[in-house]
């Protein structure tokens, strides 16, 4: 189907629309009602991440034909893929919002800006998740990062977190530059910023010996940089753990889960649509770069994570490992690679947004982000320890918990193109994983608290960490997310 | 029915106990009593009702559960698998009254964790599905990690997750064996045709299949390594076996129970039903083959049984004695296993059996003990023979038995098990009984050290065993006896399934 | 009538064991066990007496199927010949008398059931052992009067030598079995049956020709078997190297080293190699004959230079052993088992004579222990008795301290000093006399025969033995019975026992 | 190529551009620095007048000179407490980073090298269209819709977010 | 003035961009080599816009090469919104920690 003009694609956009007024009528009401009332604003962006939600499925329903839409002259497009992603990202913003309002160490900052610069943000994730050229790719891209900066950074009275925004945005301009410079290589080589294209255009330079296969790794790399930025890959890492150290905690797991889960759509589009193609394969193998670079971030995150005592922290250089895990499905270009994609990214938005919701939790409760706080929380409390048990071994991928079906799929798709080297550094890297995770679930369950009182939390509290804790038990138990992912490809 | 009935009583015996108040221990502790009687009713239904003239599994229960991979729902008992499930089974209830008194704190979770634990160990006996199989494996993996690492002794962190440490990366290489398995279980002549599977009994017979992928002996090589391994760390074979002493010593006494008494054997089940039936070239390669390699299996079985049994003898600490020796028992398994005749095999299936049966005895005869003097010095008792005179004689039998002594079970899997090696690997085996005697010198001395020669004045009152300790001890020591005199009993639960097996193994 | 007998003959002593475990398991004991276990016993012996009506020469096992694997099984059964019926009346006959003897010699014990319970349990191994057709039932039985004895030994065993005792007893004939447990796996391979008798049995098998044709591999193995069951028998029956144990055994009740480590248990290692004598080689027979030679000349000038009596009489137990297998390595396995007939009774006299000379002691033992930690250094204490510390005898089994008896205990003296004749060999009237003659003459007629200078070495070695033996039993009754008390205090304590 | 006043021009202003732009990296006065980075952007503004991209470059010079520029010197104001405003630099520091960037340089030039498909593209002397109303139509109108309205809201979170970073807290 | 000249000139723009970055102890110095990096990209885009893309033809003669120009102008625009907010931040880490050296705001560490 031909690309959509403006105002037909117009009705397909509506759930960004949305997400913008939204956003807009955010400001506007927090100006209205007072200081003590501010969670009405939550709200209010909460009903917007509804409709947005809602306008997802219409529009979704409204494409009878489930075949792919070119919005906007080709600038964005509508299929399975961007709808996934788009209510995955839905689903960590609202886990955000409501993690903000329990938050105290955003308390007396929420303001309407704050749930503003949220929507923004998933707006632009969005768009990450959708674009299909390279100025969107880059536009998008920027709106997500300025974003993220600024959310970083929006505990202005605390150093780290100012601290954590700079070094999130020196590294992070840098690492955009350096995209947009490949960006610009590729657009000179093509000769057209449209993905689809591009794709065919390069293939056919290189044919034509128009282009020498390094310059397009050279330009790939570049590009790479950027996006394994929002990735955090190695050797682009460097700044998340200071970052997610730094930022309040709701923005963290924000950062750790949707931002990565951005990232990873915008990678896997322009890898998949723009350099997947088998022409293009033949000449240059980027795949064993990105294999190497898989291995190693999921190894330095891993190897890092180990000596860490700060809990945030420590979940940072995790994600960071996690982030290593699903560039292994992202080497593969095989539907199972991908569908394995997919199916992690659910699996461990629960379970990361749980883990950090507990650490919100205990933030709050006992002061202390450091693995000495959780001492004993067994008897302070013990369904949140339970439920942070629960997360830490999924994460590891023990099962019958989630976490470990996600590993399945994702070391059955490596296994199946017969990279068993790269198959063997993930789960050994698994094993690894498990000790660090487990120096908190000691803390837990086998030492004893400085402070014996028991820790006490409101219902909502349990509600909110059972909507994590039971999807992280059940859903690899569960046929149904195996099929989803099937419906959803990248061709 | 009856079988998922007995795999998941437990579970739901855990979600009852979970919504018990804190409080009512006492109610908990009954709850879980009767939520492990369950299986054992069933498991002896189970037991008697099994056929045991024809070879295939029964009780088969067969439904879809992830279509995406064709993974099934998919359990049944064959004679090995319906033995080991009666001896869970049989644990279970045994472990709970041995937990009654001695578990002071957070009994609710210690309950809760216990069924979750019997449901993971139910579940993999059980299991015909490979992926079923390995969840099951798993999942035994976290409540084992909490029940050490928070009921413990002094160093239950550290041996916690050694434990889990060694177990998962073990696991981790079966994982990618299994992954290997699936991928290639559609290939055959190099096409790839059908759909993939994860059915144990289908994959025994494919990988049997003249030209199947699965039936490379090169192939088969590999995948019997990455399972061997994954359950060499289980059972322990050396050098994956660091992790037993620490975990046992740590371990509270019906977490020892388990163990040693479930645990362990899951490794070499999965020796048996994995390894030996599905990879019988691999199998080939590590036990008849030529080179290198070619006995590698029957001499880890060798280095375990010495290897085990000196370590054994150089211990003070009881449970640590007890611990070494079950290293020592499991290398007669391996090495039973690995001679792949009707003999050996059948010894070591008894062997697995019994020793599940002494070595929970031991345990629980050191936890009683333990509950006592608040310590497992061997040096430090003395002379408490006469002081104890039930417990000296009870702990006189089950020393004997895991000695080996003839009339008790010890004796006939250990036996069988050397006579079919012997004709496999006559020098390893030679050398394999100084085991038996060093195995005799441990136990006696033990029983010397703690036992005999003047009265410790410190253990002046040192009161007798009681009613509950002689009631979770007797089921077993009857069980010794029966099986030490009347070996059929267990041996013809399996005895079809071993032939069968041992012909395929001979085939090749 | 057969089955129904020994199946008596098993069952007896074994319920009286278990209704000990049973009663033990409730805290509490049988009120009588004492009578129980001499009731099973007695019952036993006249059904074993019974049975000498019913042997035939050839007779066939009775058997059961006890497991089976498919492809191999392994059965037990019985086996009556009139070598078992004899073996049977001995062990009946010599446990009886010991159970008798031992509800005098024992009252007052503390653990007195229990003893009884042991008893009763090491008589039906040894019965189990005696009548077992096939060699896995033989171990079975071999193991457990192992345990039996283990036990036995250890009975009391707050005393550190006793509990010490009772440990290396089972370790060293432990390390016997393994190697009797090696050859039963040779033989199974070769045969794929440990059944002895019958049409599959292995004797059946290696009495065809077929089975040895011109094959000399097939001679090493089976030699190499035969000498690694023979190991088992070194072990129990404390042959050299493997003899230390049986010395230090003593350190249990008298009545247990009459009945285990005089009449029984050590027997059943020449029992078992009379039995296993068709599989032996001239290979084999040779080794098992040096064994016994050996054993019989080294544990006879041991005896020599003993005091503890018990002691002496341990290493005379050992000699004649030797004897028995040299006997049968010999190939005069008949002489052999007659030996071990006469032997038993002999030796379980001299044991209770012993017993009842040390009972006789006893009271004054326990008078001296009280005063004796104070006076270590000595080597007589005040009242001028030998304490030995290096090789730690009780006074009361010192034969220093005794002498001049034979008018304070004129029975026991009688007893013993028929006992001792008999084991001397004094011609004609005296049964050691009959068998010991049997053996020499067998060594004597097998060196002719075979015309090898092994034998005529055994031959020499054999008399040399005898000779020493006489010598030293004596030298037991002299110091035991005449001169002049030693040791007066002692000396008028003394009595017959009652 | 013919050495025209065409081309002197061009090499004029490459060298001005390269030139300040390394005077950017080197000086050690921030003030300094910033004039010299206004020299580069004016460079760049005339190698798009040579790339006949008039509109871009007013853009350029409005935006980048009028905006960016006073925004830096802003910053180097608010920030720095004295005139002296040296930047510290490190000798290791400077030795790596300048191998760095060296072989990176190099690494690019040889890919420029060994593209045949950027060579010998020349610039023809085809005179262009005034570029301005059809750049309206393509933002506003035609196919850069989107991205247009896209960056109206990323400005809009920039300026919401800027103000709410910078102003002065007041803490309670 | 080939397409090569002008690649050249913003290959050394960029690589002078990333030399600031790497060396510069100060942010607002680090801010200057982002600008430069934004602007080598940029004239690389208008460089390709004006000798790779095609040429799209309107009315007659008049002839735009457009794409390459349209994305250097979000880029000035994206470049001018990120100084925005990197020196609000540069402010707020003066006002933190009296420093904008980077070395100096180190304090979050493994």
């Amino acid at each position: 189907m031909d690309p959509l003009k403006n105002i037909e694609s117009l009705a397909y956009f509506s759930p960004e629309i949305i997400l913008v007024v939204f956003a807009a009528a955010v400001i506007i009401l927090d100006l209205l009602v007072k200081n003590r009332e501010s969670e009405k604003v939550a709200y209010l962006s909460l009903v917007g991440l509804g409709c947005s939600l809602a306008a997802i499925l219409i529009t979704n329903s409204l494409n009878g034909s489930k075949e792919p839409i070119s919005l906007f002259f080709g600038m964005i497009r509508l299929d399975g893929f961007a709808v996934f992603f788009k209510i995955l990202l839905l689903m960590a913003t609202t886990a955000t919002i409501l993690f903000s309002l329990r938050s105290e160490e955003l308390d007396a900052k929420l303001k309407g800006e704050y749930y503003a610069l949220l929507l923004a943000i998933t707006f632009g994730m969005f768009l990450m998740a959708s674009s299909t050229n390279l100025l969107m790719i880059f536009i998008s891209l920027e709106t997500v990062s300025l974003t993220s900066y600024i959310l970083a950074g929006f505990l202005t009275h605390s150093p780290r977190s100012s601290e954590a925004a700079f070094k999130y945005i020196t590294y992070g301009a840098v690492a955009s530059g350096t995209m947009l410079f490949g960006l610009s290589m590729l657009f000179g080589m093509a000769g057209t910023g449209d993905l689809t294209q591009i794709s065919s255009q390069i293939a056919a330079v290189l044919a034509s010996g128009g282009v020498s296969s390094l310059g397009v790794l050279i330009a790939i790399t570049f590009v790479l940089a950027g996006i394994g930025y929002k990735i955090a890959s190695v050797p682009f890492h460097m700044w998340s753990p200071d970052v997610y150290e730094g930022a309040p905690i709701p923005i963290t797991a924000f950062l750790s889960v949707a931002s990565k889960a951005a990232g990873f759509a915008l990678f896997l589009r322009f890898f998949h649509t723009g350099f997947g193609t088998p022409e293009i394969m033949q000449s240059i193998d980027w795949r064993l770069l990105l294999a190497i670079v898989s291995a190693l971030t999921m190894t330095v995150g891993n190897l890092a994570a180990l000596p860490q005592q700060n809990v945030k922290r420590l979940l940072a250089y995790s994600s960071i490992a996690h982030g290593g895990y699903l560039l292994m499905g992202a080497v593969l270009l095989t539907p199972e690679g991908l569908a394995a994609i997919l199916f992690y990214l659910i699996v461990y938005l629960f379970m990361n947004l749980g883990a950090f919701y507990v650490v919100v939790l205990i933030a709050n409760e006992a002061g202390s982000e450091m693995i000495d706080g959780y001492r004993g929380l067994a008897t302070r409390a013990p369904l949140v320890a339970g439920a942070m048990a629960i997360f830490l071994f999924s994460l590891t991928g023990i099962p019958p918990l989630a976490g470990f079906f996600g590993k399945w799929v994702l070391f059955y798709a490596v296994i199946g193109e017969g990279l068993y080297w790269l198959a063997f550094v993930g789960l050994l890297n698994s094993v690894v994983s498990l000790y660090y995770y487990a120096r908190i679930v000691k803390a837990m369950y086998f030492e004893t608290a400085e402070d014996p009182n028991s820790l006490s939390f409101s219902n909502g509290t349990f509600a909110l960490l059972s909507v994590f804790a039971v999807p992280t038990i059940f859903i690899g138990l569960l046929n149904i997310f195996y099929t989803l992912s099937d419906k959803i490809t990248l061709q | 029915m009856l079988l998922s009935l007995m795999i998941f009583v437990p579970l739901l015996g855990m979600i009852v106990v979970l919504l018990l108040p804190r409080e009512s221990e006492e109610l908990i502790k009954r709850v879980t009593l009767a939520f492990t009687l369950v299986p054992l009713v069933i498991a002896v239904v189970l037991f008697v009702s099994y056929n045991r003239s024809t070879v295939g599994t029964q009780y088969v229960v067969n439904v879809p559960w992830i279509d995406a991979f064709n993974i099934n729902y998919h359990i049944g008992i064959d004679g090995l698998s319906v033995t080991l499930l009666l001896l869970t089974a049989l644990l279970g209830p045994i472990c709970v009254l041995a937990s009654w008194r001695n578990i002071e704190k957070g009994i609710k979770a210690y309950m809760g964790l216990f069924l979750l634990l019997e449901t993971g160990m139910l579940g993999f006996f059980a299991a015909l599905d490979l992926f079923l199989f390995f969840v099951f494996f798993e999942l035994t993996l976290l409540p084992m990690y909490f029940l050490i690492g928070v009921w413990g002794g002094p160093r239950k962190e550290y041996a916690a997750i050694k434990f889990f440490l060694y177990t998962l990366f073990g696991s981790v290489l079966m994982l990618v064996a299994m992954i290997a398995v699936y991928l290639n279980s559609n290939v055959i002549n190099g096409v790839t045709e059908g759909v993939r599977t994860f059915d144990i009994p289908t994959l025994i017979s494919l990988a049997g299949t003249e030209g199947h992928a699965l039936a490379d002996s090169g192939f088969q090589m590999w995948v019997f390594l990455g399972f061997f391994i994954g359950f060499a760390v289980k059972v322990p074979i050396f050098p994956f076996h660091t992790w037993l002493p620490d975990a046992h010593v740590e371990a509270p006494t019906a977490i020892s129970v388990i163990l040693a008494g479930v645990l362990l054997k899951m490794g070499t089940y999965g020796i048996v039903r994995i390894n030996m039936a599905m990879f019988p070239e691999g199998f080939a390669i590590f036990t008849n083959g030529v080179g290198f390699w070619g006995n590698s299996l029957a001499l880890l079985g060798f280095i375990n049984i010495v290897y085990g049994s000196f370590c054994a003898l150089a211990q003070t600490d009881f449970k640590k004695l007890v611990a070494y020796s079950s290293i020592g028992h499991m290398g007669f398994v391996i090495l039973g296993l690995a001679a792949g005749n009707s003999a050996g095999i059948n010894g070591a299936i008894l062997q697995m059996f019994n020793h599940g049966v002494i070595s929970a005895m031991l345990f629980l005869l050191v936890g009683v003990l333990y509950d006592r003097a608040h310590h497992r010095e061997i040096n430090g008792f003395g002379g408490i023979g006469n002081k104890m005179p039930i417990y000296t004689g009870i702990t006189t039998l089950a020393f004997m038995a895991s000695l080996g002594l003839p009339g008790l079970s010890g004796f006939v899997g250990e036996a069988l098990s050397l006579i079919g090696a012997f004709q496999e690997f006559e020098l390893l085996t030679i050398l394999s009984t100084i085991g038996i005697v060093v195995g005799a010198a441990y136990f006696l001395w033990t029983l010397q050290r703690v036992f005999l020669g003047t009265l410790n004045p410190k253990y002046e009152d040192l009161p007798e065993i009681n009613k509950r300790e002689i009631l979770t001890l007797v089921p077993l020591g009857i069980l010794t006896i029966v099986l030490g005199i009347w070996p059929n009993f267990a041996l013809n639960m399996f005895s079809e399934s071993v032939s069968n097996l041992v012909n395929a193994l001979s085939a090749i | 009538m057969v089955v129904p007998l020994i199946s008596i003959i098993l069952l007896c002593p074994l319920a009286a064991f278990a209704i000990f475990a049973l009663f033990g398991l409730a805290k509490r004991s049988f009120p009588r066990q004492d009578y129980l276990s001499t009731a099973a016993m007695l019952v036993a012996l006249c059904c074993s007496l019974l049975l000498l009506q019913d042997v035939v020469s050839n007779p066939e096992p009775l058997t059961i199927e006890w497991l089976s694997l498919g492809d191999i099984s392994f059965s037990m059964g019985f086996y009556l010949d009139s070598v078992t019926v004899i073996m049977l009346i001995v062990v009946t006959l010599v446990s009886s008398l010991v159970h008798i003897f031992s509800i005098g010699y024992m009252h007052g014990d503390p653990r007195y059931p229990r003893f009884f319970a042991f008893l009763s349990l090491f008589s039906f191994s040894m019965l189990f052992l005696v009548v077992s057709d096939n060699l896995l039932g033989i171990y079975i039985g071999w193991e457990l009067v192992g345990l039996c004895s283990y036990l036995l030994i250890g009975f009391w065993f707050e005393k550190d030598s006793a509990a010490n005792a009772c440990k290396k007893a089972f370790l060293t004939t432990r390390v016997g079995d393994v190697g009797m447990f090696i050859g039963m796996m040779m033989l199974f391979n070769q045969f794929k049956t440990l059944s002895l008798y019958g049409t599959d049995g292995i004797f059946t098998r290696i009495a065809d020709p077929v089975f040895f044709t011109g094959d000399t591999a097939g001679i090493v193995w089976l030699s190499i078997a035969g000498i690694l069951i023979f190991c088992g028998a070194v072990g129990k029956s404390a042959q050299v190297p493997l003899h230390t144990w049986l010395p230090d055994a003593m350190e249990g009740p008298t009545p247990v080293s009459a009945l285990i480590h005089a009449a029984t248990m050590v027997a059943a290692g020449v029992y078992l190699v009379a039995r296993m004598f068709p599989i032996l080689t001239p290979t084999s027979s040779l080794v098992i004959a040096y064994v016994g030679g050996i054993t019989a000349l080294v544990a006879a000038t041991i005896a020599i230079v003993r005091f503890d009596i018990k002691r002496v009489l341990a290493y005379s137990t050992v000699s004649q052993l030797g004897y028995m297998m040299l006997a049968i390595g010999a190939g005069s396995y008949v002489a052999g088992l007659f030996h071990l007939t006469t032997h038993a009774f002999f030796k379980a006299l001299l044991f209770l004579g012993s017993g009842s000379v040390i009972h006789a002691f006893h009271a004054m033992h326990a008078h001296h222990d009280d005063e004796h930690t104070e006076s270590e250094e000595h080597e007589h204490d005040d009242q001028g008795l030998v304490h030995d510390h290096g090789s730690e005898i009780p006074p009361d089994q010192d034969m220093r301290n005794m002498g001049g008896l034979r008018r304070k205990m004129p029975i026991t003296f009688i007893t013993m000093l028929v006992a001792t004749l008999s084991i001397s060999g004094v011609p004609f009237i005296f049964s050691g006399f009959w068998s010991k003659d049997a053996i020499l003459g067998g060594v004597l007629g097998q060196a002719m025969a075979s015309s090898s200078p092994h034998y005529y070495i055994l031959f020499g070695m054999a008399l040399l033995a005898a000779g020493i033996t006489a010598f030293y039993m004596f030298r037991l009754i002299f110091m035991t019975f005449f001169g002049e008390p030693r040791n007066q205090e002692m000396h008028n304590m003394a009595h017959e026992s009652r | 190529m013919e050495f025209t006043l065409k081309t002197f021009i061009f090499y004029g202003f490459a060298l001005i551009t390269i030139g300040s732009a390394l005077a950017v990296v080197t000086v050690r006065n921030i003030v300094h620095a910033a004039f010299a980075l206004m020299v580069t952007l004016f460079g760049v503004a005339g190698l798009y007048v040579f790339l006949q991209a008039d509109f871009l470059a007013a853009t350029q010079v409005i935006v980048y000179v009028g905006g960016i520029l006073v925004l830096i010197l802003f910053g180097v104001m608010m920030t720095s407490g004295r005139l002296e405003m040296r930047i510290h630099i490190e000798r290791g520091q400077l030795l790596l980073g300048g191998c760095i960037s060296i072989a990176l340089l190099m690494l690019l030039l040889t890919v420029i090298a060994n593209t045949p498909a950027w060579e010998n593209l020349t610039d023809d002397g085809t005179q262009l269209a005034p570029t301005t109303k059809r750049i309206g139509e393509l933002i506003l109108n035609e196919k850069f819709l989107l991205p247009f309205e896209v960056v109206s809201v990323l400005l809009l979170v920039a300026l919401i977010g800027a103000a709410l970073i910078s102003r002065k807290e007041v803490r309670d | 003035m080939s397409l090569q000249h002008y690649l050249v000139i913003s290959s050394i723009l960029f690589t002078l961009g990333i030399f600031a970055v790497l060396t510069r102890k100060n942010a607002i110095s680090i801010l200057m080599g982002i600008e430069l990096i934004l602007n080598s990209c940029n004239l690389n885009f208008v460089a390709f816009s004006r000798f790779v893309t095609p040429a799209e033809t309107i009315v007659g003669s008049e002839v735009f090469r457009f794409d390459g120009q349209i994305i250097a102008i979000f880029g000035i625009v994206l470049a001018a919104a990120e100084a925005a907010v990197f020196l609000a931040i540069i402010l707020a880490i003066y006002r933190e920690f009296g420093s904008i050296r980077p070395d100096e705001v180190d304090t979050l560490k493994g």
